[in-house]
């Protein structure tokens, strides 16, 4: 998937090898995850099950391809969730005076991307920690958005708008071509381009990215306006789906953002990340969830398998890379 | 004479659908009692869906100055010491929408309605729709809460003695429109066409996996749900939904704070106990209730 | 550690006696069946280059680390203890090399952490006594402040006098000083001079490292040298004199190390002009293209912080900058860059690499901006001139895209300095450019820089290796307390005229009459 | 209150003087807020009402003092709330096979200590991410919550436990008697004992704490232990209070722990905090909900406020002392 072992899986040194084992070692999870669950359920290979498990993961990865970033340059934000709640209840009441959806759409994406900016810009100036300034910033996001619905959460004027959530081109729902989009677009921005390089370097060592002349104030608050953006994002698909606008949806959503990104090999300490990864953390967290529900086991152990599993694969990282 | 009444109305939330229409209709009755000065003041008190929160607005309430509490609580067991808390500092209580485990003993009165009967009317409403039964599925809201527990009870009522019905199990949907979709996609996976019918206990859900089957083709499936909510009224009107069961919440709010000057004049109430009863909503009497 | 330990009839005269003792941190060899003993009562120094493994050897003894394999014997028992808590209860205690105050501790707090005392038959702190005790000490050392005070609050200095006294006053029977003077001035280096002899006279054994040659024949009765790991030699320092001691550290032939040849020197590239700053006062010097300016000076005299002013990383309180002839304005790393300036950092590990990532994202970083201006990476180009900078260089790593972690300390710096290369600066600011470097990889960084100038481009070496600053300057620049203290140029260095000594006098300050000045 | 600066207020030299606007800036925010609702609520000051706010507090303040021995020595915990719902399940069990109140307590007690021993270990021996621990153990703590009770909660089987949650002494209720005394408590531990001092040590520089022979693996594990036992008891004082066994309930309580601590000037980079500070921060917040409640106002604005109020508490925080 990513560019960088193509050429030397033949030959292999201990160098590579850990390299790989520590990319992709999440890859043979997932597989086993899929065999598994191909042999205990006889329904989970069907098509319509397999998009059905990719358009459930679509909201949570969009979420996860936004956290990614700002993991990845050394931080945490805490506060999509809220957004989502915030995005959602912004798009009933443009919806309601305005009727467009694309606008609905956009000013829900620029609601978002406005409170990443704000986000990163406490963060990035007074060099407060993101943990704190999120966990903030999402009391004051939520409250906006009870304040602004009066807490009420009410059907959208323009039920086309379901459609984003619902809808197909061929077989494929909209949910699923938005969160291929997201990859897409974050495989290029993270892996492609100097932004995400300079994203690499802040959180892999912010000294040395200062020395070498890299904007550490933008790259960071960079990172936190991606992640608003994705967090509209999210909240337009989330809203489409429902068919309502609730100001109370998305609680602990990040928690899933957060744990796919984990899963997928991403360094808490920063400065370590693949798309590639995240994707598959978020496959993963997905499969957790469709596997059980086809096999009947019940919530609660769904609850406990994604805490254990999160625990195991930071734990396998932990203890194959061996360093802080 | 000046009233001296100062009523605390302690909401059960202010973020759920339900919940702000119910409160909605409340502040229209209140103000109309201080209007008519049958009371002095009222003030919102929000448990936020934690009974500890509820616990602990109580005796904010009475350091406010509250003699008289319209409650709905947000756990039958949790939220039961303020309904003794009530009865303890001699401060009339109404209870509204769900029963605390004390609330015969030690309210004046409670209005709401019989969460069994809504389950029975949608599994009424599913027999109907489909004669020849079939599987069905069950999407529960936050387990454990009375709501969820009583409309499921009603569910089996009707159903598990029906040979022709069989259940594919319940599932723990949290009220969440977004995890009952989920759930339902699962479902369907995993039974295919032997689904008829999915039975939700909010109409939050039935209406979101309403929306959902028929977009996979699949608007043959009969999903119901229990509040009346506008989204959901809506859809029933543009013909998406086939029914929803309305739970009158501003009807129990109503009746309840009109009980207030009866309880303030100590007049023996006639009934301590009222029921408002549940309506089902399809497209012919839907225009009564969408407003 | 299995061996049985043979009593013999050191066991009185030695109080720490390592034999074979190995340790490798992944590829580096830090110490190979290395042999180190010190009598008792003595001020024993311990000496060699860079990396020679030095302090790896008392950290093993302080049990920070494991040793590979090796006996210790601590007064002829065998002694192995696997943290500085069982140490000092051995009666070890250490000034570590790197300072690592705790911020938020006060000075008393932090002199008897883990020695805490507590109110008599409770588990409470005592922090009266514990203040007290702080407060005689300080007195003792003559150092007039409070023991509240939090070591935050205190200079790089001051931490260092706490840590001295932190270790003197565990009561150990042997004191392990890891370069205890590095952040010190002469007076306070007098006076711990004062604290080891009394030291010394209460029978307590000493450990001293230290490059400072001078302190150690003033000091020090008797010397271990280490060379790349190994036990080179041992003796009384009575017995040897100070070049003696040089070629047993150094030992090895000086041509090879610093092949400096000359190339034509042009237009002045690089003025700075009454440059002033934390650290530093009135700096003014020119840099020619082609030439190597070397600044020598002792360690603190403030020659990183004039560099990092000049590249932007700290602010500058007033002076002038000039880019061949044209003055110019420096807010961060990024304009100096931009305007064709490189600094290779004297810290590597927190200023030079993302360790975590690849050689390829290294070298890259500081030139995306030039080199690459389009919205996507050309990773094939990326590749190409990446992988030919380190070709260049003859970086050894598995490919371009290991990562710098895995590196062995000298190729490290060789990606620090193919990354600058690739921006083919005008002006190269070298901060120590060969420190933690081995001997080979050091005469190829040297002969690199000759490379470099030939092709014209101006280049500024700090290096406190005096050898390093003769051998591959054109003109040297000293430094004493953040102020110019002279010039030299190479032909005095050829000809003898300036000698190593001539420049130490220069380091400490010494006023121009006595060491004659050429310009 | 801490006795460092006791004598030095008088003659203070401007070390001290920062110490002290930073250490105790925070108590003139305090009684700000006191004098202004003394002044706009009558009924602020009666006595009924300020016993109120404090009994209120005692459920988080007892998570907070849990809390800051965690943050102090540079970690986190965003268990505690799934622990309240363990403990509370737990309780209802006991108390249903065996009826002893003491019993009860204890085996909360204790299970919330074994879970906060788990976190520690996990944390300190594989050097895990205290965010990411305990963000998933927090799942698995919750989940066994739920499957142990099978999701139900249910009224408890001793009645009089709920004594422990409404009773008093004299006119003191009890929950303000248990804040107080993990209050004490937890200041002599961290303020008087070595314990404490390697806390502070551990988390201010936990390589020179290595280096001066501080047992760094046992001393953050306490940490969590600590944190574990302060949420089985703030479980006894939620189910005491709500006399039920609830396995749904605490969700997000972490949150104002967090906030409690950090506006009582706790460094979220670990090595600052003290005892008196975080008390100061659990009034605050009490003081938001209850101030807000007397005067009517709604509970959207009260979240924001709190957002807010975090924000600027570290903030001011940030500028007073212009470090990391
Ligand atoms: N923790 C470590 N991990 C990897 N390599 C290390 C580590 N500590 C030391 N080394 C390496 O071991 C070698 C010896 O280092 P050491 O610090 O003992 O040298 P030293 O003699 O004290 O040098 P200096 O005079 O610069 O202090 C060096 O090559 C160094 O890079
Ligand atoms: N991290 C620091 N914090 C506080 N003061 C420092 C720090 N680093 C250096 N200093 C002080 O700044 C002054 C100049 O140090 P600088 O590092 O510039 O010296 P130098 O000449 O480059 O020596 P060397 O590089 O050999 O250490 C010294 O007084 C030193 O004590
Ligand atoms: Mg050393
Ligand atoms: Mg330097």
């Amino acid at each position: 998937m990513s560019d960088k072992n193509g050429k030397n899986i033949l030959g292999m040194n201990q160098n590579d090898f850990n390299m790989f084992t520590r990319r992709y070692g999440i890859v043979f999870i997932m597989i086993a995850m899929f065999v598994l669950l191909s042999v205990t359920s006889p329904n989970f290979l069907k098509l319509n099950n397999i998009t059905n498990v990719f358009s459930t993961v679509a909201l949570n990865g969009v979420l996860a391809m936004g956290m990614v970033f700002v993991i990845t340059a050394g931080g945490i934000d805490l506060s999509i969730g809220s957004m989502l709640a915030l995005a959602s209840t912004t798009i009933g009441i443009t919806l309601k005076y305005n009727g467009n959806i694309l606008m609905a759409s956009l000013v829900s994406i620029i609601i978002c991307a406005i409170f990443g900016l704000l986000n990163g810009l406490l963060i990035a100036k007074f060099n407060m920690f993101p943990f704190v300034v999120t966990l903030a910033s999402q009391l004051v996001i939520r409250g906006l958005g009870y304040v602004i619905s009066g807490g009420y959460s009410f059907a959208l004027a323009n039920p086309s708008f379901s459609r984003i959530g619902l809808g197909k081109i061929g077989i494929i729902p909209y949910p699923i071509l938005i969160l291929l989009s997201v990859t897409i677009i974050a495989y290029i921005l993270l892996h492609w381009t100097k932004f995400g390089r300079y994203v690499y370097a802040v959180g892999g060592n912010i000294n040395a990215a200062t020395a070498s002349g890299v904007d550490v104030f933008w790259t960071r608050v960079g990172t936190f306006v991606i992640s608003g953006i994705c967090a509209g994002i999210a909240g337009i698909i989330m809203t489409a789906r429902i068919n309502a606008a609730q100001p109370n949806i998305g609680v602990g959503y990040e928690t899933d953002a957060i744990a796919a990104c984990v899963i997928g090999g991403t360094s808490f300490a920063g400065g370590i990340s693949t798309i590639p990864g995240t994707l598959v953390g978020i496959i993963i967290i997905g499969l957790i969830y469709n596997g059980m529900n086809l096999l009947g086991i019940s919530s609660y152990w769904q609850m406990i398998s994604k805490g254990l599993l999160i625990i195991g694969a930071v734990m396998i990282d932990t203890l194959i890379n061996k360093r802080r | 004479a000046e009233s001296d009444i100062v009523v605390a109305y302690l909401a059960k939330n202010t973020v759920d659908a339900f919940h702000a229409t119910l409160n909605g209709a409340a502040k229209e009755a209140l103000d109309a009692l201080v209007d008519e000065g049958a009371i002095k003041s009222w003030q919102l008190y929000d448990g936020l869906t934690d009974p500890i929160t509820q616990v602990n607005l109580i005796e904010d309430a009475i350091n406010n100055g509250a003699n008289f509490v319209v409650f709905l609580p947000a756990e039958a067991e949790g939220s039961a010491p303020v309904v003794a808390r009530c009865a303890d500092a001699g401060i009339p209580i109404v209870v509204v929408n769900s029963k605390t485990n004390n609330t015969d003993e030690l309210a004046q009165a409670y209005v709401g309605s019989d969460d069994v009967e809504a389950g029975e009317i949608m599994a009424n409403y599913v027999k109907e729709m489909v004669p020849e039964g079939g599987k069905y599925a069950h999407m529960m809201g936050i387990v454990g809460n009375s709501a969820q527990m009583q409309r499921g009870e009603g569910i089996l009522n009707i159903l598990a003695e029906d040979p022709t019905w069989e259940s594919v199990g319940d599932f723990a949907a949290d009220w969440s429109a977004d995890k009952a979709v989920q759930f339902a996609t699962d479902v369907l996976t995993q039974y295919g066409d032997d689904i008829k019918a999915i039975i939700c206990d909010n109409d939050d859900m039935s209406s979101a996996v309403q929306a959902y089957v028929n977009s996979v083709d699949r608007s043959d499936i009969v999903c119901i749900g229990v509040d009346g909510n506008t989204g959901p009224l809506t859809m029933v009107k543009q013909g998406a939904l086939g029914a929803t069961v309305l739970q009158d919440g501003a009807a129990q709010v109503k009746t309840a704070i009109a009980l207030i000057p009866d309880i303030i004049a100590g007049k023996e109430l006639e009934e301590k106990d009222v029921m408002v009863p549940f309506t089902l909503v399809t497209i012919d009497n839907v225009d009564e209730y969408l407003k | 550690m299995s061996e049985q330990p043979q009593i013999n009839q050191h066991q009185y005269e030695y109080i720490l006696d390592c034999q074979n003792v190995s340790k490798s941190f992944g590829g580096t060899r830090a110490l190979i069946d290395v042999d180190f003993r010190v009598k008792k009562g003595q001020v024993h120094a311990l000496l060699g280059e860079n990396g020679a493994g030095k302090s790896t050897l008392m950290k093993i003894i302080i049990g920070l680390y494991k040793a590979d394999k090796g006996t210790i014997l601590f007064e002829g028992k065998p002694y192995s203890v696997k943290g500085p808590a069982e140490a000092t209860k051995w009666g070890v205690s250490m000034i570590h090399q790197e300072l690592n105050p705790e911020p938020y501790l006060s000075i008393a707090e932090s002199i008897f952490l883990k020695r805490e005392d507590t109110i008599k038959r409770t588990p409470f702190l005592n922090k009266k006594e514990t203040n007290r005790k702080a407060a005689e000490l300080l007195e003792h050392f003559n150092f007039t402040i409070s023991p509240t005070t939090l070591m935050e609050e205190l200079t790089l200095a001051q931490m260092q006098l706490i840590e001295i006294i932190k270790a003197v006053s565990a009561n150990a029977r042997l004191v392990i000083m890891d370069e205890p003077t590095s952040s010190l001035d002469s007076e306070e280096t007098e006076r711990l001079f004062r604290t080891i002899r009394n030291l010394k006279e209460q029978g307590v054994t000493i450990i001293y490292i230290s490059h400072r040659m001078e302190e150690i024949f003033q000091i020090c009765d008797s010397y271990s040298v280490f060379r790349d790991g190994r036990f080179i030699g041992t003796g009384d320092l009575a017995a040897v004199t100070q070049k003696d001691l040089i070629s047993l550290m150094v030992g090895r032939v000086v041509e090879n190390v610093f092949p400096k040849t000359d190339c034509e020197i042009g237009e002045i590239a690089f003025q700075v002009e009454g440059l002033t700053g934390k650290g530093f006062t009135d700096i003014s010097f020119e840099v020619r293209h082609g030439e190597i300016l070397g600044l020598s000076g002792l360690v603190g005299s403030g020659r990183s912080e004039t560099m990092r002013g000049i590249f932007g990383m700290d602010p500058l309180t007033s002076g002038k900058i000039y880019l061949e002839g044209q003055e110019i304005q420096i807010k961060n790393p990024k304009d100096a860059i931009n305007k064709g300036i490189a600094m290779i950092n004297e810290d590597r590990k927190n200023y030079g690499l993302c360790l975590y990532r690849s050689l390829r994202e290294n070298i890259s970083l500081p030139n995306l901006r030039k080199k690459f201006k389009k919205l996507l990476i050309d990773q094939r180009r990326e590749k190409k001139e990446v992988g030919s900078h380190a070709e260049k260089l003859r970086v050894k790593a598995a490919s371009i895209e290991a990562d710098a972690f895995s590196l062995s300390g000298g190729n490290q710096q060789k990606v620090v300095l193919a990354k600058w290369l690739m921006s083919d600066p005008k002006v190269l600011i070298m901060d120590e450019p060969t420190r933690g470097v081995d001997v080979g990889a050091k005469a190829e960084i040297h002969t690199l820089m000759c490379e470099f100038a030939a092709e014209g481009m101006a280049i500024i070496m700090i290096s406190s290796e005096l050898p390093e600053i003769m051998g591959m300057s054109d003109r040297i620049l000293i430094y004493h307390e953040g102020r110019i203290n002279g010039e030299f140029l190479r032909e005095q260095i050829l000809d003898g005229s300036v000698t190593q000594e001539t420049i130490l006098a220069k380091e400490f300050g010494a006023k121009d009459e006595v060491v004659e000045n050429v310009r």
